[in-house]
């Protein structure tokens, strides 16, 4: 059972009992979230306790077999994620997925609606604000991957999103690039845009978020501030078993 | 009557697809990879049985597993030489590599025999035997019968053999295969070689129904593909009644329009299986 | 995956020491070196009809031709990454529904190839709309299907096509050359001799710089992010299907056109010629000989191989298929980048994409 | 030339036999050129000048490599023969061959490639109508008359073309001894006739409808079945519920044995099978053994028929190829005596003159009857001969003048076959 209280922010994202079954696995299982706009949510849980899935579902990669998802106001349960883009969500992906025989410089310009021109100055510009210049023309393959994170970090600021979904950004960077990535997380919100996060660094996670949901088994099974989620019992059960 | 001879005839005709959709199925299966040689492996048998059966009057039912394990030694010899290094790779590498194969076997087979028909006369085997006068034909009930004897063996093997179940675990998931200590490369070598030699039985038994010829594994391979993904690719039982679906639309439509028509069933039911479903009638969905 | 190879710089051991790899300054002046060949190589092939035998025309004919096929497959399955074997439909269709119209309706020829390039461009449309979206052998699959399923339909519809008939076209007559023609009678008549010659020849350039504007555009870069990765293309609100089915029908009317062109240079077709996988696999073959995902890989690739098989093809034909089934082996274990890739990692071109 | 090297070099391996038996070779080309247009008591002089080059493409690989190879290894012998007796115009003569590999594109570019490049001064057909459906595109614009030796379909000649011409009867009148004369004498009165849908097997199949339609025989059943088919139990299945008097089939090899051994299978049981092509081969009734008996079917030619310089043929033929000549051989050497004949007759190499010739010329060939040809280029003095299967043996059982036995009809049902 979901225990999601309405809250009194304004909401940009709402998923209501949303559930995703894959052959006999019930990958999400009636969950529910909710994402305040300008502010950072994020979602904890055990490895494949559902979460990508959420992600995967929120972005239109995958079809709910029921439940709503509200963004902006609209049912966008089972859009294709092109749709779900251009409404204004942008998200990153475990493993990063930059396009592999383009530059660093093709990377972002392909995704934007600008003209090619006006599209590539501003990449410049990012590369340049972070140090990248010098890679613009390499190809995203030949990056090392926290560089390839942080590409895709400024891949998803070439597109006008309001909400940024950012699945397990941290995992496998080292600590220079971690603080890179942060900043950048900094500047977007500086800039007005929602972010959904998780990951498995819970000391990052409990600084960065306002509000944490914690999946287990494909259920929301906590949620609430950092602080509250940390004294919950069940979020230790579901993180250390019985 | 007419209706059941039809439907009889479907049937055998089904099985004379059976055996080399099931090769093209393992092969599938374990490497994912389309053999488009796989016409020309079964040629080479069809020629293995007219040679043996013509200079050394080898009985053309013997000169089978001759054919087989020549043709698994050849396929053991393209796995290991060729088709290995495409393995994992895009589709269009192997869907390339094996039709340059089965260009080069063509030619080489042109080269050597001539595009000459020749055919193997086994003369227990023409005719038919007729029951309340539906006939059913010597030589593609003797094919069904072997047709149904292989493929039944090949399931057992898969399902009851360490080997078999070597086999299958790689079919399903080869990095977790490799992890429990099965050489998936041995897997591969010993499936294209099984596939070979499948293809080899189909061309002997094809020998003693059609004609042979270099350019008889050009008239299978379209099948091939249809009978499998229509069974779902990788689906033994699946492959085996896709052929039989595949030979009994053959023959009705056949038989209620023209033969012109029934060529393009097979094309037709491979687009919309793919289209509507392509998992295959019987297969799994996909992940 | 990958099919235009990076260079092989292994992993970054760290974050930081990635060599930034600059073009050479005269990457720039690419487009115009272009520019330049292309007026070039048109000129001179303009002039090849009075200069060379009829022989050495055709033959340069069939080079335009597999330039038209491989370059406009490219689009798609190059830097779209989806393996098309339906190259061949559509050579065929095209080769039908010219080679009909010039049979029944006696339309004149320009127009006739519109129509068939038109023509298949729409089908090209309806059968890419459904079977984009299989992946890898799947599509693939389906297009040999398709491509078998028109050959039986041509060969079937006898009452249109009269099938396995074949089609005879009006037979095109030579003018010969009369005393003291005047220069542009003269060329009046070096075209009426050669007008398929020249039809190919404004086919092949077209493809040739549609394939140019298309690999420098965004809408090249985004055939490139669905290939390399097509869940995060449209993740970051690429309309995929939009972009392939698009592309799909636009590279059908090429061979569409090529294969009425064709069907008029002939003069007979029959279903079992025109609807040949081989179109298909020559197409693939070339462009992957050259280097596949690139502007003038295809190119080089139709040009080398054509001539290669057919100095082979000349010296025996009985090795002929033994060879040409060899090259493909050849190419896709020890070449699978191509031509391109070989010069590329060599420095001898530079990585842009305006190669 | 290049791409011919490889029937030169089979050429110079057959030279090095022809040469072991010299005397007797020069004793049947003397023979052969007594019967030609060269003086009577003249020694054949050797030829001297540039030769004549004469161009020709054959599919001697491909599907009908087999056939195709017979009209090649005529052609070979004819111009072994012409080199031995003083040439042709008292010049020397050259085949250019190629293979075509029995494309028909191939064909077309190779004949462009003889026309332009290769600059020959004439040509002979290709095999195989499809192949020269193609060719007949490129000989007609470069104004070269083709004397088409290896291809009958009816098409050929309804297109306009000015100086195709053909060698022997059309595809369509393949059947017209067994429609018009055996049938009747059998009182047969239903027909089923399928065919292969290519341009040949078709016309074959289709002038036997309408032969039998004018003859007043029913028929039954028209289908055609898709080339390489693998099947055709269901229209023998339909065709036996009519049970017909007849079965003809518009076939090739292949598609004839399928049909014979299904029919088997089916206890389909006409009172006569006739099959276009392959029913005239040997190797019908070697894939098939005693189940070919009672087959009809055309030959455009046979060894055992008396014609002018027919043994003769036979008897060089054998000599250099070291095999019978099959109809094709036949075909194609008839070919080059029309085209050695116009060239006589005109005197030089002219191209209009010789097409000119061709359509008026009126000559005894090995074939049977005689060289004739309608305004369209079509044969009309070429008559097809009928032989049945008995015991193993081809016997010619049509026309009655060549007859060497007895028709044996009907075909008796499967069941009662020994």
């Amino acid at each position: 059972m979901s225990r999601v209280a309405p809250l009194a922010t304004d909401i940009i994202l709402q998923a209501q009992n949303v559930s995703k079954r894959f052959g006999g696995i019930q990958a999400v299982d009636n969950a529910s979230l909710q994402v305040g706009r300008g502010k950072i949510t994020g979602v904890i849980g055990p490895n494949g306790s559902g979460k990508s899935t959420m992600f995967n579902l929120i972005t239109g990669l995958e079809k709910p077999d029921s439940g709503q998802i509200i963004y902006k106001g609209k049912n966008i349960a089972g859009k294709p994620s092109h749709i779900v883009n251009r409404m204004g969500m942008g998200r990153t992906f475990q493993l990063t997925r930059l396009f592999g025989t383009m530059t660093v410089l093709e990377n972002m310009t392909v995704v934007t609606k600008e003209n090619f021109g006006g599209a590539e100055a501003l990449a410049r510009e990012l590369l340049a604000n972070l140090g990248l210049s010098r890679l613009s023309n390499e190809y995203a393959s030949n990056l090392s991957y926290g560089q390839q994170k942080l590409v895709e970090f400024l891949r998803l600021s070439m597109i006008e999103s309001d909400l940024i979904l950012l699945d397990e950004p941290f995992a496998g960077v080292n600590p220079v690039m971690e603080k890179k990535l942060l900043e950048q997380i900094d500047a977007w919100i500086i800039e007005g845009k929602t972010i959904l996060l998780t990951d498995h660094e819970m000391a990052i996670m409990m600084e960065l978020c306002e509000s944490i949901f914690v999946f287990d088994y494909g259920s929301v099974i906590a949620h609430g501030t950092p602080a509250e989620v940390r004294e919950d019992r069940r979020v230790m059960e579901a993180y250390f078993g019985s | 009557m007419d209706i059941v001879q039809v439907v009889i005839s479907g049937i055998l005709l089904g099985g004379v697809y059976t055996l080399f959709a099931t090769g093209l199925n393992l092969i599938f299966g374990v490497m994912k990879i389309i053999n488009l040689g796989h016409g020309e492996l079964m040629m080479l048998g069809a020629y293995i049985t007219f040679f043996l059966s013509t200079s050394a009057g080898v009985n053309p039912l013997v000169s089978i597993p001759v054919a087989a394990i020549a043709m698994a030694v050849l396929g053991w010899i393209l796995q290991f030489a060729l088709v290995e290094r495409v393995v994992n790779q895009p589709a269009i590498n192997s869907l390339l590599l094996t039709f340059g194969l089965s260009t080069l076997m063509m030619g080489v087979a042109l080269n050597l025999w001539t595009s000459n028909f020749r055919s193997v006369i086994y003369e227990p085997l023409t005719g038919s035997w007729t029951i309340l006068t539906i006939s059913f034909s010597r030589s593609r009930l003797v094919a069904f019968f072997i047709a149904i004897l292989v493929t039944g063996g090949m399931w057992l093997f898969l399902k009851r053999s360490t080997f078999g179940k070597s086999i299958r675990a790689t079919s399903q998931h080869p990095q977790v295969a490799q992890l429990c200590g099965i050489d998936v490369r041995q897997v591969r070598f010993a499936t294209f070689a099984l596939g070979s030699a499948m293809a080899a039985v189909s061309g002997s038994l094809i020998a003693m129904i059609f004609t042979v010829s270099p350019e008889m594994g050009r008239m299978f391979i379209g099948k091939g593909f249809a009978i499998i993904v229509l069974g779902g690719l990788g689906s033994f039982a699946g492959a085996f009644l896709g052929a039989l679906i595949l030979g009994v639309s053959e023959t009705l439509t056949a038989f209620f329009t023209n033969t012109q028509i029934a060529e393009g069933v097979a094309y037709l039911i491979l687009l919309l299986v793919l289209v509507v479903r392509p998992s295959g009638l019987f297969g799994k969905a996909e992940e | 995956m990958a099919t235009r190879t990076p260079p092989v710089t292994d992993q970054a051991p760290n974050d930081t020491n990635v060599d930034a790899y600059t073009p050479p300054g005269w990457e720039k002046y690419i487009g115009w070196a272009y520019l330049v060949g292309l007026i070039i190589s048109v000129i001179f092939l303009l002039r090849l009809p009075i200069a060379a035998d009829a022989y050495t025309v055709t033959l340069t004919l069939t080079v335009l031709l597999v330039i038209t096929l491989s370059t406009s497959w490219n689009w798609l399955s190059g830097f779209g990454g989806y393996t098309s074997f339906a190259h061949a439909g559509f050579f065929g269709i095209g080769s039908y529904i010219g080679a009909l119209l010039l049979h029944y309706e006696k339309m004149h020829w320009i127009p006739v190839m519109i129509v068939a390039g038109i023509g298949c461009g729409i089908i090209g449309f309806l059968v890419g709309l459904p079977t984009l979206r299989l992946r890898g052998p799947y599509f693939a699959i389906a297009m040999l299907a398709f491509t078998e399923l028109c050959r039986v339909i041509a060969l079937a519809w006898d009452d249109v096509t009269l099938g396995g008939n074949g089609v005879f076209l009006p037979i095109l007559r030579l003018q010969l050359p009369e005393e003291n023609m005047s220069f542009w009678e003269e060329a009046q008549m070096t075209f009426h001799n050669n007008q398929n010659y020249y039809a190919m020849l404004v086919l092949a350039t077209i493809a040739c710089i549609w394939s140019y504007v298309l690999g420098t555009s965004r809408w090249g870069l985004k055939l490139l992010a669905i290939r390399d990765d097509e869940v995060a293309a449209q993740a970051m609100g690429i309309k995929t299907t939009y972009v392939k089915v698009t592309t799909f029908a636009g590279s059908a009317v090429f061979p569409g056109i090529a294969g009425a062109i064709y069907a008029r240079h002939v003069g007979y077709i029959d279903p079992v010629t025109v609807f040949a996988i081989i179109w298909s696999i020559r197409a693939i073959t070339t462009s992957i000989f050259g280097g596949r995902g690139t502007i003038i890989g295809p190119i080089l690739g139709a040009v080398v191989l054509t001539l290669v098989s057919e100095k082979v093809w000349e010296q025996d034909p009985n090795l002929y298929q033994i060879v040409y089934g060899g090259i493909i082996i050849l190419v896709v274990l020890f070449m699978p980048g191509g031509l391109m890739a070989l010069l590329q990692q060599r420095n001898i071109f530079p990585r842009s994409r305006r190669i | 030339m290049s791409a011919s090297k490889v029937n030169r070099r089979e050429l110079m391996r057959r030279a090095a036999i022809l040469g072991v038996s010299v005397p007797a070779m020069s004793a049947l080309l003397a023979a052969e050129a007594g019967a030609q247009a060269t003086p009577a008591g003249t020694v054949a002089a050797a030829p001297t000048g540039d030769p004549i080059r004469i161009g020709a493409s054959v599919s001697t690989t491909g599907t009908n490599g087999r056939t195709g190879l017979y009209q090649q290894e005529a052609y070979l012998l004819w111009e072994a023969q012409k080199n031995a007796s003083g040439g042709l115009l008292g010049r020397p003569v050259e085949m250019v061959l190629y293979d075509d590999q029995s494309d028909p594109t191939t064909g077309a570019r190779l004949y462009e490639r003889l026309i332009t490049e290769d600059q020959v001064d004439l040509v002979m057909g290709p095999y195989a109508s499809g192949v020269t459906q193609a060719v007949a595109q490129i000989t007609e614009r470069y104004g070269y008359p083709l004397l088409v030796a290896g291809a009958s379909a009816n098409s050929i000649w309804e297109s306009g073309f000015r100086a195709i011409f053909g060698v022997y009867s059309v595809a369509g009148d393949y059947f017209k001894d067994i429609i018009t004369t055996i049938a009747p004498a059998q009182d047969y009165k239903t027909a089923a006739v399928i065919y292969e849908d290519a341009v040949f097997p078709m016309s074959t199949g289709q002038g036997a409808v309408t032969t039998l339609q004018d003859q007043g025989i029913e028929v039954v059943l028209e289908e055609s079945y898709p080339q390489k088919a693998t099947d055709v139990s269901s229209v023998l299945t339909k065709i036996r519920d009519l049970d017909p008097d007849m079965l003809i089939g518009g076939s090739y090899l292949p598609d004839s044995v399928l049909i014979v051994r299904q029919a088997k299978e089916l206890g389909l049981n006409p009172r006569l099978y006739a099959f276009s092509v392959g029913a005239a081969q040997p190797d019908f009734v070697e894939t098939l053994g005693a189940d070919a008996n009672y087959v009809l079917g055309p030959s455009m030619w046979e060894p055992e028929i008396e014609t002018e310089g027919n043994a003769d043929f036979m008897a060089a033929y054998q000599q250099m190829w070291d095999r019978d000549p099959d109809y094709h051989s036949a075909t194609g050497y008839a070919g080059c005596q029309i085209l050695e004949r116009a060239v006589t007759n005109v005197g030089e190499l002219d191209l209009e003159a010789l097409a000119e010739a061709l359509s008026s010329l009126t000559m005894n060939t090995i074939l049977p009857g005689e060289y004739r040809v309608d305004e369209t280029g079509k044969q009309i003095g070429h008559i097809p001969l009928t032989v049945q299967w008995q015991d193993g043996q081809k016997i010619i059982v049509a026309p009655e003048d060549q007859q060497t036995g007895e028709l044996n009809l009907p075909t008796p049902p499967w069941d009662e076959r020994s």
